[in-house]
C-alpha cells in the first residue's frame, strides 16, 4: 500500500510540476470537503476572524494609519506569495511558492494576520480559482490560524532564546509553513474517518507526499528567505521593525 | 556601424494589450539617441527588449548582427546596460558602495577586480565622495547617479535608460545629460534614452526615433525629424519651445528659413542674421 | 514578466455583458446556494450540470475557453489526486488492478465511484466560483457583500488590498526585473538572497505606501471611518423574478430528493 | 485680498533635518500660484503646511486672517484641497466613483448629495465615462485627472498641487494645465501648484514663488522674478527657454528690451517688432 502511495506521489508530482499554476498547493480545493467538516472548520475560523477585526477596529481608534498599514502589508504578503521560490526536490529544481503567514504574523500579530490570511484566500478563491468559497474556513484553520499562531510563537520564542534576528525570522517562516502543510494534511486525513481508514496513517501519508514533493524543502527556504527581509529591513529601517514592536528599542542593538 | 536593431518587434502583455506592432530601430555603433514618444506609446516596452527582458511576439532583435536568442542572457546584461526610472526601484544595498559592487559581485570577479570597478564606477559619475553614504541618505538626482554607476560597474557596451531626467530640477536635468553626453564622447558608450522632454533633444542628442502606438513613426536628426511638425503633432508631441517661435516666425511672419534653429544657439544665430540681412538689403 | 504568469486580472469583470449587468446580489445568492446544493447533493449529475451551465454562459459573453481551462488546471489536478487516493484505499471490490514498473496498483470499485463523486463536486463548485468572479468586479463584490452585512472591516481591507495588490506587483516586477539585469538570479544562491532583497524592499515600500496613503486620505477627511460608498441600486422586478427563481429551483430539488438535507 | 498666509515658518523632520527655515508666502484669492524650486527646497513640505498636515515648528498659517489651529482639520480640509504627486497614492477605493466619493463620504453628506458632487466633479476634469473604471485601468494622466476630482468633490476654495505635471507627455501637460486654468477662472478656485519645469509658468501662472534650501527666495510675477538672472542661477533654475534666447539677444546682441519676453508669444510679437523698427529706422 505505501508503495502505491509513493508511486501516486511521483504522479502526482509530475502533475503539480507540469501545470504552470503549481502556486497554493496547500489549499483545499472547492468541493472537497463534505458539509459537516465545512460547518465545523468556519465555526473554528469564526472566533479568530472576528478578534482579528476587534483587534484593527481598535487600534484604527487609537491611530487611523493602521487600515492603511494592514491593507498594504497585507497585499505585500500576498505578492511575496506569489514568489517563485526554487526549491531542489524530487527530480531537480522546481519552484515553489512560500505561504508568507509566517512573515505576516511575526509582522502584524497572530490575529490580525488571520484576518488578513482569510481575505487574501478570499481573493485568491475568487480572482485565482485557488481553495474555495465553502472549504474558505479550512484554509483559514490550516493557513490562517495554524502558520500565523505558530509562525508567531515560534517567533517569540526564539527571541526568548536570544537568537539572532536572522534565526527569529527563519523559525517563524519554517515552523509557519510546515504547520500549514500539517493543517491541510489533517484536514484530509478526517475525510477517511468512518470510511474504513485510519486517521493517523492517511494524514502522514498525505503530508509525506507534501514534503516529498517540493513542499519539504520549501519551508526551509521560506524560513531562509523571512531571515533575509527581516535582516534587511533592519539594516536600512530598522525604525520599521521598532515600530511594529518586532524589536525593543532603538538602544539595544539586534544581533544578525 | 550597427550594432544594436529591433526588427519589426511585436509584443502583447498579458492583458492582451499590444504594446508594440512591428516596431523597428537601428542603433548605430557610439551614437546617442533619444526615444520619443507620448506615454502610453510603448517606449518602456521596446526599450526592455533591447535587451531581452522581454520576449518579441514576431520580429527580433539583433546584437552585433546575431540573434540575441544566440547570446546566454548573463551576456546580454553584460553588453546591454539598463536603468529603469525611479531610482528607488533599483538600488537594493544599504550603502552606495555595496549597491554599486552588486553587478560585479555576480559576475564573479575578484575582489580587487570588484573593488576596482566600484571606484571607476563612482567617479565616472561623480559620486567617489559618497561611496561609503547610506542610499537612503541621497537625494534624487544623486540617486540617479548612483543606478547609473550600478550599471556601468559591469562595463556595458550600451547604456539603455527610461526617462533618466524625469522628475528632476533643471539643474540636475543638465548635470545628468552632461554626464551621459562625456559618457557617450569621452568613453564611447551607445546611449539611448527613452524621454518625455522635448526641450532635450536637439540640445544633446544626435538622433531621434519617435513612437506613437507601438510603432517608430519617424527616424532622424533633430532637425530632420523636428521639420515634419505634422508628424510631431500627430504623435502628440510639441516642437521645442525655441522651434515652436521659429516655426510662427516662419509660417506667419514669413522669416525665409534654410532650416529651422532648434537650440537658443541656433536661434540666435539665425535672429541677428536676419536682421543684418535686412539691414543690408535696404541700405543697399 | 516572469514570475507573475499566473497573476489575475479582472479584465473580463469590467467587460459590459449581460451576466456583469445581473445584480451583484442576486448572483452571490445564487452562487452561495448552488454551492450548498452542490456540496449536499448525492447526484453526481448535478454538479456536472452546474460544469456545463456555467461553461455555456460563459461562453455567451465570449470568455475565451482556454481562459477558463486555465484557471480549473490546479483544481483538476487536486481532484485527480483524489480521486486516485480514494481510489486506492476504500472499499474491497477491485475494479482494476496493474502493475506499473513493479508496483502492483490496485483501485477499488467504491473507492473510484466516491472520488468521482468528490470530483464532480470540484468541478461543480470550482465552475461556479469561476462564473461568479468572470462575471463581477471587486467593487461590485465589496458593495454586495456590504449588503449582505459582512463587517465593515473585511470589506474595507478586502479593497484595499486588492487594490495595492495590482501597485506592488508592478513595483516588485521592476525591482526584479532590475536585479535579473544586474545578473542576481544566475545562481540558487543568489536567488535565495535576491528574494530576500525583494521581499525586504516590499515591506519598507509597503510601510512608506500606508503612511502617504493615510496622508492623503486624511487630507479628504477621514478620521477612521469606512472607507467605501458602495451603494447599489434599488431592488428592480428583474431582481426579485431571480429570487423567486432560486426559490422555485430549491424547493423542486428537495422534493425531488436530489439534495439530502439533514 | 489674502486668503492664506504662511508666516515664517520652520519645519524639521523626525530624523533632524530642517526642511523650512522660516518661509513666508503669502497667496492672493483666485490666483493661480506655482511654487519653483529644486529638489528638495522644501516645496512638498510647505504645500503639506498650508492645509495643516504638517504642523509648523515656529510660525504660523492663517486662512482667511485666522490661524489654521482655530478651525478644526475637518474645515480646513473642506476649504483646503491637496492633491499629491504620486496618483496611486491617492486612489485607494478600486473604482473611479467610489474614490472620488470617499472626501463627501467623510463629510457626512446624504447619498443623493454625494452621488451628485462625484457627478459634478468628474464632469469638472472631464472624465464622467470613465466613472465606473477601474483605478489601475486608467493612464497615468488620467489618474491625475481623478485625484484632482476627488479633492474637488469636497468644494474647496483652494486647491494645492504637488507637480501635477509631473511624467506626463507634452498634450498630457497641455490638457491638465488647462483644465487646472478653466478651474481658477471659471470657478474662481484659488491655485497653488509645486512645479520643476519653468517653461510652463510663463505661459499659464499669475504669480510665482522661488523656493530655495527651505526659504522662499522671491514672489512676483514671471515677468519680475524671471528679469532677475542671478537669484534664478542661485535657485539652480533655469530661465524658460525662450527668456534665455532673449535674454543672449538683449545681453549679447544689444536687442534693446523693455521687458523680457517669456512666451512664444511675447518673443514672436517682440522680434517681428524689433525687425519692424529696425526697416522704419533706417528706411526714414
Ligand atoms: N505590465 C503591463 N501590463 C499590461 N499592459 C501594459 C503593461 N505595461 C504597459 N502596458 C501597456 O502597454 C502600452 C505601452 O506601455 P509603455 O509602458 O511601453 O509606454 P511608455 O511609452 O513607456 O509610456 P510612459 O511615457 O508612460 O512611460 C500602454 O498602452 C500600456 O498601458
Ligand atoms: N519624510 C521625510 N523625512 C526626513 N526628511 C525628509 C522627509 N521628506 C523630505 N525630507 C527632506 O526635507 C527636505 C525638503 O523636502 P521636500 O520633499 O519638501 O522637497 P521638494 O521641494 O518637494 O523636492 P522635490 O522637487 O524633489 O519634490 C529635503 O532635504 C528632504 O530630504
Ligand atoms: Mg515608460
Ligand atoms: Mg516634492
Amino acid at each position: 500500500m505505501s508503495r502505491a502511495v509513493t508511486v501516486f506521489a511521483i504522479i502526482f508530482f509530475l502533475l503539480f510540476i507540469s501545470s504552470e499554476n503549481a502556486v497554493y498547493a496547500m489549499h483545499i480545493t472547492e468541493g472537497i470537503l463534505p458539509p459537516k467538516w465545512v460547518i465545523t472548520w468556519f465555526a473554528v475560523a469564526m472566533p479568530f476572524v472576528g478578534i482579528g477585526i476587534y483587534h484593527v477596529k481598535r487600534k484604527k481608534r487609537q491611530m487611523p494609519v493602521y487600515l492603511p498599514l494592514v491593507g498594504t502589508l497585507g497585499a505585500a504578503v500576498f505578492v511575496f506569495s506569489c514568489f517563485p521560490i526554487p526549491v531542489i526536490a524530487l527530480n531537480g529544481m522546481a519552484t515553489s511558492h512560500p505561504c508568507g503567514t509566517g512573515m505576516s504574523a511575526v509582522l502584524l500579530g497572530p490575529f490580525v494576520s488571520v484576518l488578513v490570511a482569510a481575505i487574501a484566500l478570499l481573493i485568491q478563491a475568487l480572482f485565482l480559482a485557488h481553495g474555495g468559497l465553502t472549504t474558505l474556513g479550512g484554509n483559514i484553520f490550516s493557513m490562517g490560524i495554524l502558520g500565523s499562531f505558530s509562525g508567531y510563537f515560534a517567533f517569540k520564542i526564539a527571541q526568548r532564546c536570544r537568537l539572532s534576528l536572522f534565526w527569529c525570522g527563519f523559525l517563524a517562516g519554517m515552523v509557519s509553513d510546515l504547520f500549514t502543510y500539517l493543517g491541510t494534511s489533517i484536514e484530509l486525513g478526517l475525510l477517511v474517518i468512518g470510511k474504513g481508514g485510519s486517521f493517523i496513517k492517511a494524514t502522514a501519508e498525505i503530508f509525506g507526499v507534501f514534503m516529498m514533493t517540493s513542499q519539504g524543502v520549501l519551508c526551509i527556504v521560506e524560513g531562509i528567505v523571512v531571515g533575509f527581509i527581516l535582516v534587511f529591513v533592519y539594516k536600512r529601517k530598522p525604525g520599521i521593525l521598532l515600530h511594529l514592536g518586532l524589536i525593543k528599542d532603538d538602544t539595544k542593538p539586534v544581533q544578525i | 556601424m550597427v550594432i544594436l536593431q529591433a526588427r519589426n518587434i511585436q509584443y502583447k502583455y498579458h492583458d492582451g494589450t499590444y504594446a508594440l506592432c512591428g516596431a523597428s530601430l537601428d542603433i548605430k555603433k557610439g551614437e546617442l539617441l533619444a526615444i520619443l514618444g507620448p506615454n502610453g506609446s510603448g517606449k518602456t516596452t521596446l526599450l526592455k527588449h533591447l535587451n531581452g527582458l522581454l520576449k518579441p511576439e514576431t520580429g527580433e532583435i539583433l546584437l552585433e548582427q546575431k540573434s540575441l536568442g544566440k547570446y546566454s542572457s548573463k551576456q546580454v546584461f553584460q553588453k546591454v546596460g539598463i536603468v529603469f526610472q525611479d531610482p528607488n526601484d533599483q538600488l537594493f544595498a544599504p550603502s552606495v558602495k555595496e549597491d554599486v559592487a552588486f553587478g560585479p559581485l555576480n559576475l564573479g570577479l575578484s575582489k580587487d577586480e570588484i573593488a576596482r570597478r566600484v571606484d571607476e564606477a563612482l567617479s565616472l559619475v561623480g559620486m567617489t565622495l559618497h561611496a561609503n553614504k547610506a542610499v537612503d541618505a541621497l537625494s534624487f538626482g544623486q540617486k540617479k547617479r548612483i543606478c547609473i554607476a550600478g550599471v556601468l560597474a559591469m562595463k556595458p557596451e550600451i547604456l539603455v535608460l527610461d526617462e533618466p531626467t524625469c522628475g528632476l530640477d533643471p539643474a540636475g536635468v543638465t548635470s545628468i545629460m552632461t554626464l551621459l553626453k562625456e559618457l557617450n564622447e569621452q568613453h564611447g558608450i551607445t546611449i539611448i534614452m527613452a524621454t518625455n522632454t522635448v526641450d532635450l533633444v536637439p540640445v544633446y542628442m544626435d538622433r531621434l526615433a519617435v513612437m506613437y502606438q507601438g510603432n517608430v513613426l519617424s527616424v532622424g536628426t533633430p532637425n530632420e525629424v523636428f521639420s515634419n511638425t505634422d508628424k510631431i503633432k500627430h504623435a502628440c508631441l510639441e516642437l521645442p519651445q525655441i522651434a515652436q517661435l521659429m516655426q510662427v516666425l516662419r509660417d506667419e511672419n514669413n522669416f525665409p528659413m534654410d532650416s529651422m534653429p532648434l537650440t537658443v544657439g541656433e536661434a540666435r544665430r539665425f535672429l541677428v542674421n536676419t536682421i543684418r540681412l535686412k539691414h543690408s538689403e535696404i541700405s543697399m | 514578466m516572469g514570475f507573475l504568469h499566473h497573476t489575475f486580472s479582472e479584465v473580463y469583470a469590467r467587460r459590459n455583458n449581460w451576466l456583469t449587468e445581473v445584480d451583484v446580489r442576486v448572483k452571490l445568492l445564487y452562487i452561495v446556494l448552488l454551492l450548498a446544493i452542490n456540496l449536499l447533493t448525492k447526484n453526481i449529475f448535478i454538479p456536472l450540470f452546474f460544469l456545463s451551465v456555467s461553461f455555456s454562459l460563459l461562453l455567451t459573453v465570449k470568455i475565451p475557453f482556454t481562459a477558463i481551462l486555465r484557471s480549473m488546471l490546479l483544481p483538476l489536478s487536486f481532484a485527480v489526486f483524489i480521486l486516485l487516493i480514494r481510489g486506492l484505499h476504500e472499499g474491497e471490490k477491485v475494479w482494476l488492478s496493474l502493475s506499473i514498473v513493479g508496483y502492483k496498483l490496485v483501485l477499488k470499485e467504491e473507492g473510484l465511484w466516491n472520488g468521482l463523486q468528490t470530483c464532480s463536486k470540484v468541478l461543480g463548485g470550482i465552475s461556479l466560483v469561476i462564473l461568479l468572479s468572470f462575471t463581477t468586479t471587486i467593487s461590485q463584490l465589496c458593495a454586495g457583500l456590504k449588503w449582505f452585512r459582512v463587517p465593515n472591516t473585511i470589506i474595507d481591507l478586502l479593497a484595499l488590498i486588492y487594490r495595492y495588490i495590482f501597485l506592488f506587483l508592478d513595483e516588485v516586477d521592476t525591482m526584479w526585473t532590475a536585479q535579473r539585469t544586474r545578473l542576481g538570479y544566475t545562481s540558487w544562491k543568489k536567488t535565495i538572497k535576491s528574494f530576500g532583497i525583494l521581499g525586504g524592499m516590499l515591506v519598507i515600500r509597503a510601510f512608506a505606501r500606508a503612511e502617504q496613503t493615510y496622508e492623503a486620505m486624511h487630507a479628504r477627511g477621514y478620521e477612521g471611518g469606512g472607507i467605501l460608498t458602495a451603494t447599489l441600486p434599488p431592488w428592480r422586478k428583474k431582481e426579485y423574478v431571480f429570487v423567486i427563481g432560486i426559490v422555485f429551483v430549491l424547493s423542486f430539488l428537495i422534493y425531488t430528493r436530489h439534495v439530502r438535507v439533514w
